[in-house]
């Protein structure tokens, strides 16, 4: 099947569904790499006004990558919920964005529809979405999750504290822990990302975070963010985990250049979950437990991306994420690099594209705002997606300290940034968390009785 | 709403940069901020020092060879990715006639620029001696020096010179308090089309970092474990001494 | 005089204080038009590094512009207010900074500081700045005037209805003035830029405006942005001119070649206060009836840029404006062209730079937020900006019908993107008009009534 | 907050884009914004029909001179607006050259591409023809058709001719809904270093905006305003018929 669409006097036509998908997709270095992207504004606009045409049902029976080779595939396919999808089904693209800004898409419909959205809708119909309209649609959703605290309530905005270090010293990692507590960070999880790959290490921080949060009761949980292998290895000899960590993809080549697949998360999941580390109650049945990155790009860098633009790839690793009823799920938009995101104006446009398709797949967004010193960005262009991201209702963001990761070697969003956030539109914490900042427990912390 | 604590009550050993009790940094932080990111975007396009870097080898009695990747120039090296994973012709092909002693557990170490130079002027030389004495195990080919290239270069240069094991010694980019970064990448039967899952990684080689000493035992447990099992990957990981903290909790 | 600093072993120096403002300024295409942009980052960062340490009082003596060939000078020199400028007088330029950023900077201080601080201390100060820093400081400052409406009181959005015409058409212009009132719009000002210079079309346009209205009972202002000399010419044949429009510039010889001086904007100002169109009430003691664009780059554009850089040339207009007490001031940022804003990066940082620096000066700024055809920026820069403007509290925006000025030829904002910002922001109309929108006033509106 | 109208209730016979009663704009609108947006961004970067042009002209009689300015093409003109506004050195050697009769009230005519080049191939031989029965009282110089140029091109232009009066005819920026705008900038006794001040303009001279006889007269009225008064710019103002409504109020 063919798709196209005429302009004045010029037919261009699409050969596949994937093609008219790139085509349409606005201009970014990583589908220019690839070789799929539009070569002209006007090829792109045709595509657009191709795919706003287009029915919703043709995802249903066109998959980008063959179900028969590829598990996301076959996940997406066989856990579509057509009941959730009635409202839209008779819908095209276009029509569902203006459905999406409409008056009726209330809050209560939009999160009773997200079973009903495949990645691939997602992705497509957030490419006729100016930012404006990824702000305002997304804003609506809210996703919230919880393991000891409540992520993702309207008008609240969490932090992920981040105490990398380069050498994964304890002592210096439990300093940077104090410093963005005090600054009020920390409410999403505390989740350090370790230089080695030792079941050991990733025990010991595991534990050290165990024992701050006991020590000044602070409601929070732990990640050490290890390939999943190093934390089920961890997690055998005895390791306090709360959080399970994984990157992941939106292809099945994508995570075997991972090293994980569909079976060895399930199977990491239940390992964790039999930790019971918060046991259900009535008030939080089924506690949240995973935690999963994502980004633009990584497919094509693993050569994994079957010719499909990086940006319904990313919807598509969100279709893996939901199986898991994830705790927190962050796309690490400009991690990579300016092969896939190239400057401060693509890095925006994918943060909010992927927040707000997370959103819409029913996931708890969250965003690493960063930008690589090979990119063309700045501290400007990290505070301008910051504010959007933050009117857009984004669930959590990073804290690092001083905004400089010492040992990924990239620049996210410091303490001081997520606290800019805070007032400049009036958020708080989650509850538990701010209830704890009021409480007498910060005033105990001092790092001597952090680390005895 | 959040909390403005003394800071100074806190005695701090983390190397981050120093943060103030108020919502926004004070001019003089944004100000050095914005340097380090400058004098780190420049770290990005450093060159390798060839001559002294040969001279270090040779001192040693390595043999070398100089390669280049498929990426003419630095501005298509951070465009184009899949380039720096793969040899010029022109490369490839001296490699090729390149005299090597058929062995068993020949090991290719590459010294590789990645996204900085810096890390392997500064890091390649003290590493590899202090590595050497661990893998005694191992026969060597020459050393390759790979100029604009990514870790998968590895794969066609352990491919074509008959390696068991590749071991690529790589500038990591560069970060605000790190533009020398070095990280060392393994791979079992190297070949094109290796995927990262089957590689291992020791990161943050620097003198901030990781010293010498405990990186090349990691690696060299690493690859002692990758001849044992005869793969590399996720399913071996680090098991010497975790952390070079002293006594914990 | 010249300054320096060192970074490394290298000593960089500066050899004027413009150069030094000059080279600190963030990248932008003008200066380097100028040829006088810095040509490294480390030089920029070696020229704030060293304006971070210059005193303010250094401002007070070394005018950029000569004062004897230039009123503009004049005019910042004769009314500089040391009462005022006292707190700060101590302060270096990075310690301004800090201040304005701390929370000793209350609405209140700030407000009173305004006399005291010259243009080229704000240019200098906002050189310093990140974008979410010119965020913070410019809300905290409210500027709030006064004609029929009252405009720029916290929490408030205003909007000038903008319904230019290709041939002046009164029709047609009545009937886009019918759109954008009711979509909320046209709470600042109704401002039409007519195609003619012609005093009787001035005329026309403004009993146009007028009668509505009078019909309607609307609570706003009309104004047509003929040249100052053509509006008077209207005044002399008894036009209904509510606010007095004119383009200005940061020096004397940009203003000379808009054909105005200090002088004739001051006789036109008295001309139109003669019309006593609002008498003074004690509620309104003293209506702002003068409405000023600027916008960075027209000096240099004229060759009356002195080599000085055009963000500080464009805080220098602001004296200019802040010398007529006006009811509005906005930048029409993004309105000439590639050659002194290149892409949207660069118009976003001048639009935030423009907003602060002009409400630290105490101005009530608005902006003109809008692109060209020949720049490298679309729709998406479009919302950023309006979104971070937003948040900064800017008291007004244009709402163009559709975003599409079909006279001036340019993208602004439309009557929906005010929505959209009121929406997401929670931001409202000004109360009279806000009042009137709840009135029987709107549903009487329709055209042929306009028109009769 | 703002109300939600029904606009059809209103007779709507502006050329505004249509608008919808709802807080954001319609798939459709949203595109075709998109479309023209990209449309009118590659109406910057015509280039003048040349031969046509001439033809056009010679046939009328007018002779010309075709001159390029100092910037050597589309890329560095749009960066360089001072290359735009004069002469490259071959074209101001030519122009010195070209043989002309000494006249009083000669008055210079210069076709310019500006933004639009298509603005010129639609709007400047209707425009003239309209025109020139109305300029009896002057003479022309030969007709200057100038690429990569800038209003300020005609002060050189005029001031190599001793004309006593340019009459600039350019292309204006594209706008979403007219790629071909046309406008008219007047400048009594042209020479570099005239301010805007002292120029007159009428602009948004094509199809949707002023008719080519509306436009002939407003120009003519201010060429003889100007031609008594031996000055352009904001002293004189254009008296002529107002607006084409017919009657209003
Ligand atoms: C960028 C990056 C990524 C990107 C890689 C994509 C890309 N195109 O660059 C993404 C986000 C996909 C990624 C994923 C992961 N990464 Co990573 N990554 C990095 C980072 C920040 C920079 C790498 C770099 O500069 N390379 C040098 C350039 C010049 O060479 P390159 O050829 O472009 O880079 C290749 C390698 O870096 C490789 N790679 C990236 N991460 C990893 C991890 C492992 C274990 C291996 C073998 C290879 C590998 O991917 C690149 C493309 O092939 C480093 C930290 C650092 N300071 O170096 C961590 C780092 C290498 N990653 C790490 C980890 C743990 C992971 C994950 C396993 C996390 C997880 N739990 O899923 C995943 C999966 C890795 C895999 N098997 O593919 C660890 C490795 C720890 C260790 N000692 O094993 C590091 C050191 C960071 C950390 N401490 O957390 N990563
Ligand atoms: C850009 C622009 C400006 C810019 C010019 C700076 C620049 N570098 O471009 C700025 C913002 C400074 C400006 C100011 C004014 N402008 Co103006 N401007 C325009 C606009 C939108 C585009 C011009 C264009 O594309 N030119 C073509 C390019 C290829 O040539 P250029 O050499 O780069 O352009 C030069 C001229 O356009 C000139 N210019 C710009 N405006 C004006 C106005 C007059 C009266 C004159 C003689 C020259 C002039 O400035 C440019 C640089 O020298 C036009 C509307 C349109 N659709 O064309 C209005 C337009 C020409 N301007 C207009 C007016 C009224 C003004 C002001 C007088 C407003 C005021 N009340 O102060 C001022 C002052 C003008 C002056 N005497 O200098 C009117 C003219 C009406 C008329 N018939 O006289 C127009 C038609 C718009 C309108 N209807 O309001 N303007």
């Amino acid at each position: 099947m063919s798709y196209a669409h005429t302009i004045g006097s010029v037919r261009f036509t699409f050969p596949t569904l994937a093609d008219l998908l790139a085509k349409a997709t606005p201009a970014r270095s990583g589908d220019q790499l690839a070789g799929i992207a539009a070569t002209s504004a006007q090829q792109r606009i045709a595509a657009q006004l191709a795919l706003a045409d287009l029915p919703l049902t043709t995802f249903l029976h066109h998959p980008l990558v063959p179900y028969e080779s590829d598990e996301v595939t076959r996940l997406i396919f066989d856990t579509h919920n057509p009941t959730a999808f009635a409202p839209i089904a008779s819908f095209t693209v276009g029509q569902l964005r203006d459905w999406l800004l409409s008056d009726h898409a209330t809050p209560a419909r939009l999160t009773a529809l997200a079973p009903g959205v495949t990645p691939e809708m997602a992705a497509a119909v957030s490419k006729l979405m100016r930012l404006q309209d990824l702000v305002l649609a997304a804003r609506k959703i809210s996703v919230v999750t919880r393991f000891r605290t409540t992520v993702g309530l309207p008008g609240r905005l969490s932090t992920r504290l981040q105490p990398n270090h380069p050498t994964d010293d304890p002592a210096s990692i439990a300093a940077t822990i104090l410093d963005g507590l005090l600054l009020g960070s920390g409410d999403a999880v505390i989740g350090i990302n370790p230089v080695s790959d030792n079941p050991a290490t990733v025990n010991t921080l595991l534990r050290l975070i165990d024992h701050a949060r006991q020590r000044f009761a602070i409601p929070t949980q732990s990640c050490v963010l290890a390939h999943l292998t190093t934390q089920m290895q961890a997690m055998d000899h005895g390791a306090p985990l709360d959080l399970l960590f994984q990157s992941i993809g939106g292809t099945q080549a994508t995570n075997t250049s991972f090293g994980v697949s569909l079976d060895l998360i399930d199977q990491a999941h239940q390992q964790a979950r039999s930790l019971n580390r918060v046991p259900p109650t009535p008030d939080n049945p089924c506690p949240n437990i995973l935690y999963f990155e994502t980004g633009q790009g990584s497919s094509l860098s693993a050569n994994a991306h079957h010719n499909i633009d990086q940006q319904t790839l990313e919807a598509r690793a969100y279709a893996v994420a939901r199986h898991f009823s994830p705790m927190l799920v962050n796309t690490v938009v400009g991690f990579i690099g300016p092969e896939y995101l190239y400057d401060g104006k693509q890095i925006l446009r994918a943060a909010l594209e992927d927040h707000f398709c997370g959103k819409l797949l029913g996931l708890p967004m969250g965003c690493d705002i960063c930008y690589t010193n090979h990119a063309e960005a700045d501290n400007d262009d990290l505070d301008t997606i910051l504010t959007l991201l933050g009117t857009a209702g984004v669930n959590y963001i990073m804290g690092v300290p001083g905004g400089d990761d010492i040992m990924l070697n990239y620049q996210s969003t410091s303490f001081h940034d997520a606290l800019y956030l805070r007032t400049l539109l009036h958020l708080r914490p989650a509850p538990e968390f701010e209830a704890w900042l009021q409480s007498p427990h910060p005033h105990q912390l001092s790092l001597p009785n952090l680390l005895t | 709403m959040s909390p403005q604590p003394k800071l100074d009550q806190i005695l701090s050993p983390t190397p981050n940069p120093t943060l103030l009790p108020t919502p926004s940094l004070s001019t003089a932080t944004t100000l050095d901020f914005a340097l380090r990111h400058a004098q780190a975007r420049d770290a990005v396009h450093t060159t390798l020092a060839l001559p002294s870097l040969l001279e270090a080898l040779h001192a040693r009695n390595l043999p070398t060879i100089t390669v280049k990747s498929a990426a003419p120039d630095r501005a298509t090296y951070l465009r184009q990715p899949n380039l720096g994973r793969t040899l010029s012709p022109t490369s490839a092909e001296a490699l090729a006639l390149s005299p090597l002693p058929p062995q068993p557990c020949l090991m290719s170490i590459v010294l590789a620029d990645g996204l900085s130079a810096l890390a392997i002027d500064r890091h390649a030389i003290p590493l590899l001696d202090a590595l050497f004495p661990l893998l005694t195990a191992f026969t060597f080919a020459p050393i390759v020096i790979a100029e604009q290239a990514r870790v998968a270069i590895g794969d066609p240069i352990g491919q074509t010179l008959h390696a068991a094991l590749t071991l690529v010694l790589i500038g990591e980019r560069p970060g605000l308090s790190s533009p020398d970064s070095l990280g060392a990448y393994l791979t079992w039967a190297p070949r094109p089309g290796r995927t990262d899952a089957e590689r291992n990684c020791i990161s943050n080689i620097r003198t901030q970092g990781l010293d010498y000493p405990t990186a090349a035992a990691r690696i060299a447990d690493l690859c002692t474990q990758a001849r044992r099992l005869q793969l590399s990957g996720t399913a071996i990981k680090e098991m010497s001494p975790q952390t070079p903290a002293k006594t914990l909790l």
